[in-house]
């Protein structure tokens, strides 16, 4: 396994990837520490993003994904990991948030999308099973991790 | 045939932690199998929102049970990265001997539960005998035996003089000689063999698939180590092997950690002969600017992801955990088929579940 | 699979040999409990250090201090040893060197509102005695 | 005399002294080899008095009648076995061909514990008494075998004729090397112990065919294994070590007794030196190993009887 030695060479190789995957589209890039470069994509993306990475660099180690309620929008970020970090960020709104699954090309990332879906109410399109994970069957309040909500009620701790 | 439903779990004397399985059994070979985790979960990633910094220190520690230190020292490299503040030397050096000592105590005491799962005492007894060596060890460096609150942002909170850590080195010793007669009894023992060999296999292309990390990728030939990959301090001073494995089966992953433990105690002896000079804290501001950073480590059962995000105020805005184990919880239902109900423990047993992690 | 006599005595000259050895098991309420000396326990106070600043219960992660403020010379610091965690961070987070952990372990007791300590109990004449 | 012999020696009160004894040697023993101190010799008995004071508790569905007659047909069954088996030469009764009696008897044990997983219901119960059913057909065709090499070669099925016999010639383990070790592996395939606990396994299967059942019920069937492991002691003392011959003039209790503790120590080490097998892994190493073997034994026998 061939691994990516810096974070500016990850920044270049993927941003050369992704303009022949994604011909006349700029991506708005930034470099956090320790490590991890975070790219910006259309939510319609990551799917075919996440393909061309595996396909021309051969990344295919999802490490997680990470929801964040921002206040006004959900922002999903897909950790990926290839000698240093590499990050894919999209934004979805905070109404009936959707996006494609990624199960497809990354069967690991099964129990990272029914989390999300657990504590942010994302829907993972296509998705096998979005059944319960970390929630108790009878949870009826609304996802715990969103700022509207205040946590779980007296009797469902 | 007809098919009988077994529950494992949420209580069962095979798991220790509750988690709960649905196997459905054609005599004693298991067809299906569905999982349910989620029982212990503590919701401690909204917790960490409403802790201050320092405060989260000790909440991450809670995570889980036996790897607390290497949270809390993601969490606090994260933190510190936000603040731009650099761990002077010594720091760095003995979070790093916590960690070894930690990685030691996790994997003897996971070689004693599937000796007990399936049905021997004797190395279950042996394991935990000399894993209380490296308790009693952390126990006089930190002032805990399991949450070593060992950490704290800007260094680390326990020094080390000089005949202390000659005294470190000599229970070294004896630790030394009581891992390789358990590393010989895992290589040589037949019962021991017979009973894991061949089963809860994966292959290397399913652990890219899933994703998995840790001594269950490496046992399957996956060669991959943060501690040696990320170039980091101290890491890439100190000498020490990484075993990997191909066979992929529960007999691979109990090779792979008792060696890693072998390897743990010699880095554990290299860290104390070349320990630097110099202060083990650094102060640290009590704001954090805002900004966002990840910080990557590996734990004994993998990689462990802690991303941080900071809004300026003193409270962090979201803290996400990622534990090794969930990686692993994907792979059980293809290793929970096809096999036989006796070896559901040795499976189960075989990719070292920490359920609290995973639920957090 | 081949046979081989080896692989099925393996153990048997460890277990002769933990046959000699000493039983690593502590009989523990006829033998002593040692706490090791950099064990951390109980938390108390050099009340006479204490300034009442509260640093020590704004770190503290399990609320395990209080501290009840009259005015600037009246003022008790309470703790409660069923929620501490025994992190020591107030230790640390203590400016003045007045709180610090000890090698005990907490008492038992049938009511948790037994263990309630004042680890401090200010009064300004004091304060004036000492001045 | 004969209502000493049933009730106190060699009979009832002898045996569930012997049962609590050996109980808690086992499990000292084994202790000692881990590192650990073991339990106080009062640890059985108290056990015992624990569970007859607790309460007894039938799952629903549970047949009422069948599960509290099992642990006591199981008791019973090792009870009248105990009086053909000499202690110390001495025997509550004896006749011809009681070896046989004896071997049916004990064997009784074994289908009690199927039954008792089938009539609780349980899912675990029942796994673990089909577990118990074939390992019964695993351990006691070798069993059998290996026990008619004595018989066979002192030309007698009565157990006080075959310790006669090995009196005037030499012991029976000295003969039979094979077949005294095949006998021990019955033996503890038989008594359900580790490393062969396939049935009772707790990390598969709870508690096997006991899972349901708790107080009396309980400390009667853990008090019927107790005493079939003295019994089953016993038997191999007389079958392949003499009884309670050694050399002339010795007295013959502390002899036996010697023997027998002899064998225990053996079982106990065999339960700390390996891991549980599988229940297919333990088929296979019957039908492979230990019934080929068994025969290759009784062949020797036979051909040394001319």
């Amino acid at each position: 396994m061939e691994l990516v030695k810096d974070v500016t060479e990850m920044r270049a190789r993927v941003l050369a990837t992704f303009a022949e995957a994604f011909p006349g589209q700029d991506f708005e890039t930034r470099e956090i520490p320790t490590d991890d470069v975070v790219i910006t994509l259309p939510a319609g993306n990551v799917v075919a993003a996440v393909g061309a990475l595996s396909e021309k660099l051969g990344m295919t180690h999802l490490t997680t994904i990470t929801g964040d309620d921002m206040g006004d929008e959900i922002r999903l970020l897909y950790h990926m990991w290839h000698g240093c970090g590499l990050t894919l960020e999209v934004k979805l709104p905070l109404t009936d948030p959707r996006i494609a699954t990624l199960t497809e090309q990354i069967p690991g990332a099964t129990m990272y999308e029914r989390e999300i879906s657990d504590m942010f109410g994302v829907v993972f399109d296509g998705h096998p099973d979005l059944s319960r994970l970390l929630l108790p069957d009878s949870w009826d309040g609304p996802p715990p991790m969103l700022k509207s909500s205040d946590g779980a009620k007296e009797d469902q701790v | 045939m007809t098919k009988t439903t077994v529950p494992i779990g949420p209580q069962h004397p095979l798991l220790k932690e509750p988690m709960s399985f649905q196997l459905g059994l054609e005599g004693e070979r298991v067809a299906e199998s569905a999982m349910r985790i989620g029982y212990v979960h503590r919701g401690i990633e909204r917790l960490c929102q409403e802790r201050s910094y320092v405060q989260n220190i000790y909440l991450l520690e809670r995570v889980c049970g036996i790897c607390s230190h290497v949270h809390a020292t993601t969490y606090s490299r994260a933190v510190e990265a936000l603040m731009g503040v650099e761990v002077p030397p010594r720091g760095v050096y003995l979070r790093a001997l916590m960690c070894e000592f930690e990685r030691i105590h996790s994997h003897l005491l996971w070689l004693g539960v599937i000796a007990r799962n399936i049905g021997f005492d004797t190395i279950f007894n042996y394991a935990w005998r000399d894993r209380e060596i490296v308790l009693d060890i952390m126990e006089d460096l930190s002032g805990g035996r399991v949450s070593h609150a060992a950490n704290t942002l800007g260094g680390s909170r326990f020094d080390l003089t000089d005949e202390h850590r000659d005294k470190i080195l000599e229970q070294l010793q004896i630790m030394d000689a009581q891992i390789q007669l358990l590393l010989g009894a895992v290589e040589h023992e037949r019962t021991l063999r017979e009973r894991t060999r061949g089963i809860g296999k994966l292959t290397l292309e399913q652990i890219h698939r899933y994703c998995v990390v840790g001594p269950v990728a490496r046992a399957s030939g996956l060669d991959i180590d943060l501690r040696r990959d990320r170039h980091e301090a101290p890491y890439d001073r100190l000498e020490f092997a990484v075993p990997v494995h191909t066979d992929g089966d529960v007999w691979a992953r109990t090779l792979v950690r008792v060696q890693e433990a072998v390897e743990s105690v010699s880095l554990c002896r290299q860290i104390l002969n070349s320990l630097p000079e110099g202060p083990v804290t650094t102060r640290v501001p009590r704001r954090v600017p805002a900004g966002e950073a990840i910080s990557r480590s590996e734990a004994p059962r993998g990689e462990v992801i802690y991303y941080v995000r900071s809004d300026g105020s003193d409270k962090p805005a979201r803290v996400k955990v990622r534990t090794p184990t969930l990686t692993a919880l994907v792979t059980l239902s293809e290793q929970l088929a096809d096999v036989q109900m006796a070896d559901v423990s040795v499976v189960l047993s075989g990719v070292d579940l920490c359920i609290a992690c995973a639920d957090r | 699979m081949p046979f081989r006599v080896r692989s099925l005595i393996y153990m048997v000259p460890q277990i002769i040999r933990s046959l000699r050895a000493p039983s690593i098991t502590v009989r523990f309420p006829f033998a002593p409990a040692v706490i090791p000396e950099g064990y951390r326990g109980v938390v108390k106070v050099h009340a006479e250090l204490c300034r009442g600043c509260s640093l020590c219960v704004r770190d503290c992660p399990a609320a395990a201090l209080e501290l009840h403020r009259e005015n600037r010379e009246t003022y008790r610091l309470i703790y409660h040893p069923e929620r501490c965690a025994y992190c020591g961070q107030c230790e640390l987070s203590c400016n003045f060197g007045a709180i610090y952990q000890v090698n005990e372990i907490s008492r038992s007791t049938l009511h948790l509102s037994e263990l309630e300590t004042v680890l401090v109990d200010r009064k300004p004449e004091e304060e004036d005695s000492e001045g | 005399m004969v209502p000493f012999r049933l009730l106190v020696y060699p009979g009832f009160l002898f045996l569930f002294f012997c049962a609590m004894l050996f109980s808690w040697l086992d499990r000292r023993i084994i202790a000692r080899v881990q590192g650990r101190v073991g339990p106080p010799w009062y640890q059985p008995l108290a056990d015992f008095i624990k569970l007859l004071t607790k309460e007894d508790v039938l799952t629903t569905g549970a047949h009422a009648l069948a599960s509290s007659v099992l642990p006591m047909v199981s008791l019973v069954s090792v009870l009248t076995a105990a009086l053909y088996v000499p202690v110390a030469g001495v025997s509550a009764d004896s006749f011809d061909g009681d070896l046989i009696v004896v071997l049916f008897l004990l064997s009784m044990p074994a289908l009690t514990y199927f039954l008792a997983g089938w009539v609780s219901v349980g899912v675990y119960s029942i796994i673990g008494g089909h577990r118990s059913l074939l390992q019964y057909f695993s351990y006691e065709v070798p069993f059998l075998i290996a026990l008619a090499g004595p018989a066979v070669l002192s030309g007698s099925w009565r157990i006080a004729d075959i310790i006669a016999y090995q009196g005037h010639t030499i012991w029976g383990a000295l003969t039979q090397p094979l077949g005294f070790l095949l006998a021990v592996v019955g033996l503890i395939g038989k008594l359900k112990r580790d490393p062969l606990d396939i049935p009772k396994a707790k990390s598969e299967v709870v508690g096997g065919p006991l899972t349901e059942f708790s107080g009396r019920k309980l400390a009667l069937w853990h008090l019927a294994l107790d005493m079939q492991t003295v019994v089953g002691i016993f038997l191999l003392v007389n079958l392949f070590l003499g009884g309670s011959r050694f050399l002339t003039g010795l007295p013959a209790f502390p002899v036996f007794a010697l023997k027998a503790l002899g064998v225990l120590l053996m079982l106990s080490l065999a339960s700390a030196l390996y891991a549980r097998l599988r229940i297919d892994q333990l088929a296979t190493l019957g039908s492979r190993w230990l019934a080929p073997l068994a025969l290759l034994q009784v062949a020797v026998v036979l051909w040394m009887r001319g």
